[in-house]
């Protein structure tokens, strides 16, 4: 078992709060990206610290995610420089950003990793509508109600009506190879367990003044039954969405509300394109064109190619899918764009043996080639 | 077209039934066999088991001896242990110069010599290729209409030289019992072995092979052999078999050219019926059914 | 480069026959390629799996540099290459003159069906009274009389079998192009007559292949043919294959039900006093029909192979034969059936063996499968005696170890000369090609015409399409010309609709050229039937309207399909054709040569007598490598005098620079341009710019600790056995008691692959002490006895000569114990079933053999090593001795274990492989090359991963993607992975595509 | 050179396959199966080809010759086996060998075989007065049909073999 070492402060967040200026302390980071929030708006937003004393509007565990972090990371890492910077993730961030780095779109090479135990999310709209984005005392207060609650649970969703499907349904919400991992499961209220997930985050963890005590024995029973009921949630609701999807007619009714504002596309941590295909001259018809289909069908949808967009996005970003959520948040028409490419992603990438953001090592499918793979689907 | 006749020891005793209706049927066909004079006995298996060289010279003498009386006609041999020892010296003195040299030392002895020697002949070689089934069917006047017989080989006339056969798939007396108008049932013991060499020595090894034999013939009226061992030893003990087996196996075992010469008008006493050891009442009782038809 | 050289006649169009053709076609000769056959592909036609992939890869044959010379489709279907004529039904009947300058004789078969005006329409067979078996399928199935010889073939063309034509007529009626002229009343009259052809060649390369063992030729125990349900493994082929009588799926033939057991008997016809050879692939063909019928009834079939040795002795073979028996199940029994006979209680077919414990048993199948062996072909007695190339015993064409001092500008190619896999016979075809090269490259006078340069076309890359449409019509076909034309006329892109009778006349044909001619269309579309064949006709288009060939394209109106549909799809793909604006640089005229051993030299001496420089370099101080300390083969070839020859030539030759002591640095660059550092033995470095590279690193005796090796000087391995006795410090008249131990080491889960010339090392160890002292008790104790091929009569001899071979398993390995007075063996003898004990005076180790390590000189040049650090080919069927790039080649020992006559075959090959690539002209870049748009591009490199060809890098410098258009393929991967639409494949545009589905629904 | 010697070298090619094994009917009865017995002969372990009761039980239908993939001549093999045995006079193949011997001592005397005389002769030889119960099933059928008549060995007469048998012997002492 790795060694983890203990951390009480008066709360959560106060401890948190205090190993995230720890790490300031012994290691070389300049700067930090964590969600703050910000001390005029109020708004929690992941911001760039680079003053250990900033820290104190740090709250990573807010039930809430305005977007997708490993964004953020890839344009502070996607060209080269010499800061080090830590950042702090949900695992659904992670596993976003090592997609990211697979694809050359982010790298880790000045990077330190930090994630923890996901209590999940709500809807952004929700999370705003319960008040939370009030005065910071305010917002504080309802992390600590959350975090109590939620943990308090066990996780149990079925408390918490107003989490969003998609970190209902979330099958990884436990940091795994972060470089410091946060466990919250299990300890004493307000106290938290970190330990390292690499060898860097070994090298950082050393020596810190903190008590070193194995995690409680029970975390890892827990994490089995919050896996297994997750587990149970999202069967349920990828049967439903079968049932809803399976023709092209009722991916078409699914899909029905949708008016090619590309707000999903964008909101996708893992959608990368330079420029997007749809924004290029390949869909860009001439009107006799349009006329022309308009006779041939009688009538004509438009705009055009919505289903071909989810489609081709799908068939794009399934493999690198993580489930987080962010493209459903996006929609302005309440479209449950998250369960349907997560589905879909979970799918496609069992299928190649691959889970998207999981492990730096597994390489990313259609780069390799196995010789007796897809036999059901080659019929060789 | 004639032949120089060996008839071998067994023809001589046990098998006599065998000599006379071979003598019989070549009879009624109007050809002349010439039995070789002083002929010696060839071996049988036993020569070779005590010396090589012996089974050899017993043989060349008889093949000297038949050139000596007419080196072109083909020497004829119903006996397949004959046969074999006969044909296996003919081959072997052309491929081993040694042995040839030998041998001449041998006969020499006797003032007795082989240059060119006749070809050695099985009897079924000559019936099938010589006189063929369709002269059989042409003479025949007694067919044995409705009668099953099973073709049994054995092994010496077929194997290890493939003269005139199939060495394991034979089919050379279906044409010729079919043209006595016998039926022909299809089995799978034709050419498999009797075991008849050991059955002095080693019966009981020996009576698990006849055993095997007359099982799958049941069904048929009679076996046809072409060799005085096999015919000996398929019908000499059917009833100790018979009661090994816990089933009655007994079924007639006749001479090929014992029936070929029924077939061809012959009565019983010339084709020494009364020799054989194992007539069946059901075979008797067709046999006389059978009715002498004038040949259109 | 890109010389015009002679002309090369190929005999026989099986698979051997393709690659020497294509090899001497790429590297400009003018190729002559006949088939006695109807139709090309030889026994290949018929088989479409092959192991160790178990599907087919033929297509891998096609040239990779100038692609566009070449019909980039499936092979099995027909071979369309501008540099080679293909005569079908025709056959050598003379050859007269010498080597570079021959006249030969050829004679083509009267055609009752005119190949010219057949169009493949099957209108005649299906008027055809009469049925026959069909040869195609082994007779398992039946077909017309007058049929089509090769169901998929391009051409279709017809053939009548007129052994059974009752020449009624019908089908000579109702042909609507008047192609059948069935002979007259006198039956001798034929309306196209049987040709003569005399045509001068420089050189003739002999692919007539090889026949096989016809099981009623002999005794026939097994019942081939007596019985319906014994099929000979071509049948099996057959039956497994989609164009077979049961279309693919798996029955008997008596009943048409499934079988539920299959057996398959190993060494019919082979390994026999009749044919005292093995013929090399049987055991593999068997593994895989095995295979294949496990996989295709989902386990559900038993499948038992009946063998003698398992002869798994290539390097993947052995690893295909354990996935066979642990993946898939199949079983493999040692025992020798004599004969199948039929059950009439059950029906089945019943075996008898015995086993190992020496037990009789009778086992029931539904099902066997004979594994025939190989027989010369029919035509190569003939052959010899036209061409005066010698026979071996068993009636194969020789095949001498060094045919370089060799006069003869003939040379036999693939199994001719001795069954061969694919992989082997693809080698030593371009083996036989490199020699031919070689004889027409010396005899090349210097007047032969220059190749016309390309290009030289108008410009029309920015123009506004411009399409022209020709309409090839056919007189009896239905009138399409309104619809075509309707169709034009509703695109703005298209600006004329041309019928044309009959462009497959010439009358036809003269006459379109002319029309186009006074037209300036930017664009052609030619929609006629069977396109695929009018490779060489796009370029007459091209010449005669200054245009392009990638702006002219041919729509298939044959394929049945809807003829708006084909129109508009054609009409969408000829507006986005285009050539990629980029230019490959030109091939630098050199090939690096790392290693100078037999094969180095070899290759570097194939390269060189063809006109380009060669360069070896030796990590040691003097060439040679292996022969150094080998003495002779089994056959008794003289190693000695082969290196003294062979390193004279090396260095008189002024083609071959030799650098020794001298190893390579580092590289850049790709296929066609490689600039190589060199480290030479001063420490210098010394730059070299090279087209290719051919490694030939080779390999060495594998050390070992086994058996008490290094602990008693009577524990010795074949290596110092051969060194003892060529010093002559070993005189077996000294020994009594010799064992030999195979398979030390090897064959194992630590070394899995087989070494395939220990065998052969130990028969000629055994059989050369024996000669020196026939007293001498040899002992062999091995696990499979690789003597394949012709080395089974070594097999044979040395038993014979009274040398005893003990099987022993993996699982009970014999011991060796060392004592004062020798050594003592102790192993078990299966047969006996107990352990004997062997004092002996000497124990010789085969040890196998380990490559030198070449993984990093490998990644040098992008080239890779397999699973035993041997370089890894790219396919090693089809490209066995090339890395996926194209521009890295491997021979000898490097490659994988091999003897001194397949690693000189394997070194010409890589060096015909160079040759290939280097003498392309490379000016344009083939049509369908893959591009990129950097403005789109985000950097993310999946292209490159994707890439098999290595003919993406990343620039870093520049923040750029780059393709090498020499190395792509034009496979398309990378733009299926690109999600940005940057890469892009080059006439496979997305608008392009998007159109031409639009245009399908 | 040495019987066995000479055996070997004619075996040598031999492959062990098995094909005469799975070819012999007697092969049930067999201790040591053909395929173990040839083993036995290329190995030199004479005392377990003699040990084992293989060879004498062959009936001589040459289906292992025929069918033997090397074309070994296996039946004459195990002809040579028994003359081994019975110049040697092996205890355990005594009612083989001298049955062999007695039929041919019958030869020698008369040229010819008297069936009755030789049974005659192998019984004396075998010195087992119970033996000729055996073989009194077929003797009394045979009398009966009078084909046959037990005799007590006659005098050498007409047809006698004594010189060619003495000139075998008197070659086969030189080789």
């Amino acid at each position: 078992m790795e060694e983890t070492y203990e951390i009480r402060g008066t709360n959560w967040l106060d401890s948190v709060q205090k190993l995230l200026a720890s790490v300031f302390e012994t290691s070389s980071v300049t700067s930090m990206l964590v969600p703050v929030r910000h001390s005029t708006t109020h708004v929690l937003m992941p911001t760039l610290v680079s003053d250990p004393g900033e820290l104190e509007g740090a709250d990573p565990f807010a039930p809430c995610f305005p977007l997708n972090s490993a964004k953020l990371v890839s344009k502070l890492t996607k060209k080269h420089s010499n800061e080090i910077i830590a950042a702090v993730l949900r695992p659904c961030e992670l596993r976003a950003l090592v997609e990211l780095v697979k694809i050359k779109q982010a790298t880790m090479d000045n990077l330190i990793t930090i994630s923890f135990d996901c209590a999940g999310a709500y809807p952004n709209r929700e999370y705003n509508r319960t008040g939370a984005e009030g005065k910071a005392a305010e917002g504080k207060a309802k992390t600590l109600g959350f975090m109590e609650q939620r943990l308090g649970s066990k996780l149990d969703d079925d408390t918490d009506k107003q989490l969003s499907t998609s970190c209902r349904i979330c099958t990884g919400p436990f940091p795994e190879n972060a470089d410091l991992c946060i466990t919250l499961l299990d300890h004493d209220p307000g106290a938290l367990g970190v330990f390292a997930g690499t060898d860097r985050g070994r090298e950082l963890i050393m020596g810190k003044a903190f008590e070193v005590k194995s995690l409680p024995g029970t975390r890892a029973d827990t994490v089995k039954e919050v896996l297994q009921r997750k587990k149970e949630a999202a069967k349920k609701v990828f049967e439903d969405l079968a049932g809803k999807t399976a023709t092209m007619a009722g991916l078409g009714n699914y899909l029905a509300s949708c008016v090619n504002c590309y707000n999903c596309r964008v909101a996708c941590p893992v959608c990368f394109c330079r420029e997007c295909v749809f924004n290029t001259d390949v869909f860009d018809y001439e009107p006799f064109q349009y006329a022309a289909w308009a006779k041939n069908k009688g009538t004509l949808r438009m705009p055009m190619d919505t289903v071909f967009f989810h489609l081709t996005r799908m068939i794009h970003m399934g493999l690198s899918c993580v489930g987080c959520g962010q493209c459903s948040n996006a929609c302005p028409n309440d479209i449950r764009v998250a369960e349907l490419f997560t589905a879909v992603g979970k799918g496609v990438q069992q299928g190649f043996g691959y889970e998207a953001g999981k492990s730096m090592d597994d390489p990313f499918p259609l780069s390799v080639f196995f010789e007796d793979e897809f036999q059901d689907v080659t019929g060789i | 077209m004639n032949y120089t006749y060996y008839p071998g020891c067994s023809l001589s005793g046990s098998a006599m039934e065998y000599d006379v209706s071979t003598r019989a049927v070549f009879e009624r066909l109007g050809i002349t066999l010439t039995e070789i004079d002083d002929w010696n006995c060839c071996g049988a298996t036993a020569a070779e088991a005590v010396s090589s060289l012996l089974g050899s010279a017993l043989g060349a003498r008889n093949l000297a001896l038949a050139e000596s009386m007419d080196p072109s006609s083909d020497i004829l041999v119903p006996c397949s242990a004959c046969y074999l020892n006969l044909k296996k010296v003919e081959m072997e003195r052309r491929e081993d110069p040694e042995l040839a040299k030998n041998l001449d030392t041998i006969l020499g002895e006797e003032d007795l010599a082989i240059n060119n020697p006749p070809r050695v002949r099985h009897l079924l070689d000559v019936l099938v290729n010589d006189i063929t089934a369709d002269t059989l069917l042409q003479k025949t006047t007694r067919p044995l209409t409705g009668l099953r017989v099973v073709p049994y080989y054995g092994c010496q006339c077929l194997r290890p030289y493939a003269v005139f056969d199939d060495p394991e798939a034979p089919t050379s007396m279906d044409g010729l019992l079919r043209a006595c108008g016998a039926e022909v049932v299809e089995w799978e013991m034709g050419a498999r072995c009797c075991g008849a060499s050991n059955m002095s020595t080693k019966p009981e090894t020996a009576k698990k092979l006849v055993q095997k034999i007359l099982m799958d013939a049941r069904g048929a009226d009679a076996i046809a052999t072409v060799c005085p061992m096999c015919q000996l030893n398929l019908e000499g003990f059917q009833k100790a078999i018979s009661r090994d087996a816990g089933t009655d196996l007994s079924i007639s075992v006749l001479y090929l050219p014992q029936l070929i010469g029924l077939a061809l008008g012959l009565d019983q006493g010339e084709v020494k019926l009364d020799k054989n050891l194992a007539l069946m009442p059901g075979f008797m009782e067709k046999l006389l059914g059978f009715d002498i038809v004038i040949p259109h | 480069m890109g010389e015009k050289q002679g002309r090369a006649l190929v005999v026989g169009a099986g698979i051997s026959g393709i690659r020497s053709a294509l090899d001497l076609a790429e590297t400009g000769c003018d190729v002559t390629l006949i088939d006695a056959a109807p139709h090309m592909g030889g026994v290949l036609s018929k088989l479409e799996y092959q192991f160790p992939s178990d599907g087919c890869g033929m297509c891998r044959l096609l040239p990779m540099a100038d692609r566009d010379t070449c019909l980039q489709a499936c092979l099995r279907k027909g071979l369309v290459h501008g540099g080679i004529d293909l005569m079908l039904s025709t056959t050598l009947k003379g050859l007269e003159g010498e080597a570079g300058k021959y006249r030969a004789i050829l004679e083509t078969e009267p055609s009752i069906i005119d190949p010219k005006l057949c169009t493949g329409c099957n209108r005649c067979s299906e008027v055809c009274p009469v049925t026959i078996p069909d040869p195609f399928n082994q007779g398992l199935s039946t077909t017309k009389a007058v049929h089509l010889p090769v169901p998929h073939a391009i051409p279709n063309i017809y053939t009548i079998d007129m052994d059974h034509c009752t020449l009624c007529g019908e089908c000579e009626t109702v042909c609507p192009f008047g192609a059948i002229y069935l002979p007259g009343e006198d039956r001798l009259e034929l309306k196209i007559p049987r040709t003569l052809v005399e045509m001068d060649v420089g050189a003739v390369v002999l692919a007539c292949g090889i026949d096989y063992y016809d099981p009623l030729s002999g005794v026939n125990t097994f019942g081939y043919k007596a019985l319906k349900d014994v099929v000979s493994n071509i049948e099996l082929e057959r039956i497994l294959s989609g164009t077979g009588p049961f279309n693919g799926s798996l029955k008997r033939p008596s009943d048409g039900q499934v079988p539920s057991r299959m057996a398959w008997i190993q060494c019919v016809g082979s390994r026999d006093l009749e044919f005292p050879a093995c013929s090399s692939v049987c055991c593999m063909i068997a593994l895989k029909e095995a295979v294949l019928v496990r996989k295709r009834s989902r386990q559900t079939i038993e499948t038992v192979i009946y063998y003698m040795d398992m002869r798994c002795f290539s390097k993947e073979f052995e690893a295909y034969r354990r996935r066979a028996e642990n993946e898939y199940g199949v079983i493999l029994k040692r025992a020798r059936p004599h004969s199948v006979r039929y059950d009439r209680n059950t029906g089945g077919l019943s075996l008898y063996i015995t086993d190992d414990s020496g037990i009789r048993v009778d086992e029931m199948f539904d099902m066997v499968v004979l594994s025939l062996g190989q027989r010369p072909g029919k035509s190569v007695k003939e052959l010899a005696e036209i061409t005066g190339i010698g026979l071996n015993p068993l009636g194969f064409f020789e095949d001498p170890l060094s045919g370089e001092g060799d006069k003869t500008g003939v040379f036999a190619a693939g199994s001719a000369s001795g069954l061969k896999d694919i992989g082997e016979s693809v080698i030593h075809s371009s083996s036989a090609s490199a020699m031919a090269l070689k004889v027409i490259h010396g005899a090349r006078s210097p007047h032969d015409e220059e190749r016309e340069p390309l290009n030289g076309f108008r410009d029309v890359s920015t123009q506004v399409p411009d399409i022209g449409v020709i309409l090839c019509q056919c007189a009896n076909g239905p009138d399409i010309e309104p619809q075509v034309k309707s169709m034009g006329a509703s695109d703005v892109h298209v600006s004329g609709v041309m019928a044309m009778d009959r462009i497959c006349t010439r009358e036809g044909w003269d006459g379109m050229l002319e029309t186009l001619a006074e037209k300036t269309f930017n664009r052609i579309l030619v929609l006629a039937c069977t396109p695929q064949l009018f490779l060489d006709k796009k370029a007459a288009i091209s010449k005669a309207v200054n245009l392009d060939p990638a702006y002219i394209d041919f729509a298939d109106l044959g394929k049945g399909e809807p003829l708006a549909a084909t129109v508009k799809m054609g009409l969408a793909r000829i507006r986005y054709a285009d050539r990629l604006n980029s230019r490959a640089s030109a091939m630098v005229p050199t090939v690096l040569v790392v290693g100078g051993g037999l094969g180095g030299m070899t290759a570097a001496l194939s390269v060189a007598d063809t006109g380009f420089e060669a360069i070896i370099v030796e990590k040691e101080s003097r060439l040679g490598g292996n022969l150094v300390w080998l003495e002779k083969d089994i056959t008794g070839n003289d190693f000695g005098r082969l290196l003294d020859n062979t390193c004279r030539r090396v260095e008189k030759h002024p083609g071959i620079r030799v650098f020794t002591n001298a190893v390579v640095e580092d590289s850049r660059g790709g296929p066609g341009n490689y600039t190589t550092s060199l480290k030479t033995c001063d420490n210098d470095s010394k730059i070299i710019d090279h087209g290719a590279v051919i490694l030939a690193t080779g390999g060495r005796e594998a050390e070992t600790s086994a058996y008490g090796y290094g602990t008693s000087d009577a524990v010795m391995t074949h290596r110092e056995v051969e060194q003892a006795l060529k010093a002559g410090t070993m005189d077996p008249v000294n020994l009594n008691v010799v064992v030999m131990i195979q398979c030390v080491d090897s064959r194992n889960d630590s070394r899995e692959y087989c070494s395939r010339i220990c065998c052969k090392s130990s028969l000629k160890h055994a059989l050369e002490m024996k000669r020196l002292n026939p007293e001498l008790d040899v002992y062999v104790l091995y696990r499979e006895m690789m003597s394949y091929g012709f080395s089974e009569t070594y097999f044979k001899e040395a038993r014979e000569k009274g040398v005893i071979f003990i099987r022993y398993s993996q699982e009970l390995q014999p011991e060796v114990l060392s004592g004062t007075d020798g050594v003592m063996v102790k192993v078990h003898e299966p047969i006996l079933d107990r352990t004997l004990e062997i004092r002996s005076d000497l124990v010789v180790l085969a040890t196998g053999i380990l490559p030198s390590v070449i993984k990093p000189l490998a990644a040098l040049f992008d080239a890779r090593v397999d699973d035993y650090s041997f370089f890894k080919a790219a396919d090693s069927k089809w490209r066995p001795v090339d890395a996926v790039n194209g521009g890295v080649f491997a021979c000898g020992l490097a490659l994988g274990p091999r003897d001194a006559k397949e690693s000189v075959a394997s070194a010409r090959a890589a060096a015909m492989g160079a040759l290939r690539l280097i003498s392309s002209k490379s000016a344009g870049v083939s049509l369908v090359t893959a591009g990129i748009k950097p403005s789109l591009c985000t950097l993310c490199e999946r292209c490159i991963d994707s890439c098999v060809y290595g003919a993406r890098t990343l620039d870093s410098d520049a923040g750029k993607i780059r393709i090498d258009p020499v190395a792509c393929q034009g496979c398309g991967s990378c733009a299926a992975v690109c999600t940005n639409s940057a890469s892009f494949l080059n006439n496979y545009l997305d608008q392009q595509m998007f159109e031409i589905i639009d245009a399908a629904i | 050179m040495d019987e066995l010697l000479q055996l070997k070298t004619m075996l040598n090619p031999c492959i062990q396959c098995g094909t005469c094994t799975a070819s012999c009917p007697n092969e049930v009865d067999m201790d040591l199966v053909p395929r173990k017995l040839w083993r036995m002969v290329l190995m030199d372990r004479h005392e377990a080809i003699f040990d084992s009761r293989t060879f004498i039980l062959c009936s001589s239908c040459y289906l292992c010759t025929l069918r033997c993939p090397r074309g070994l001549p296996l039946t004459a093999a195990m002809a040579r086996l028994k003359a081994i045995a019975a110049k040697r006079d092996l205890a355990k193949y005594r009612k083989s060998t001298r049955f062999y011997k007695s039929f041919m001592e019958s030869v020698r005397r008369h040229g010819r075989v008297r069936e009755g005389e030789f049974m005659g002769l192998y019984f004396l030889a075998m010195k087992n007065p119970l033996l000729p119960l055996s073989f009194a099933s077929l003797g009394i059928q045979l009398m009966k049909k009078n084909k046959v008549a037990f005799e007590l060995p006659a005098k050498p007469g007409i047809g006698n073999l004594d010189r060619l048998f003495k000139k075998v012997a008197e070659i086969e002492e030189a080789l």
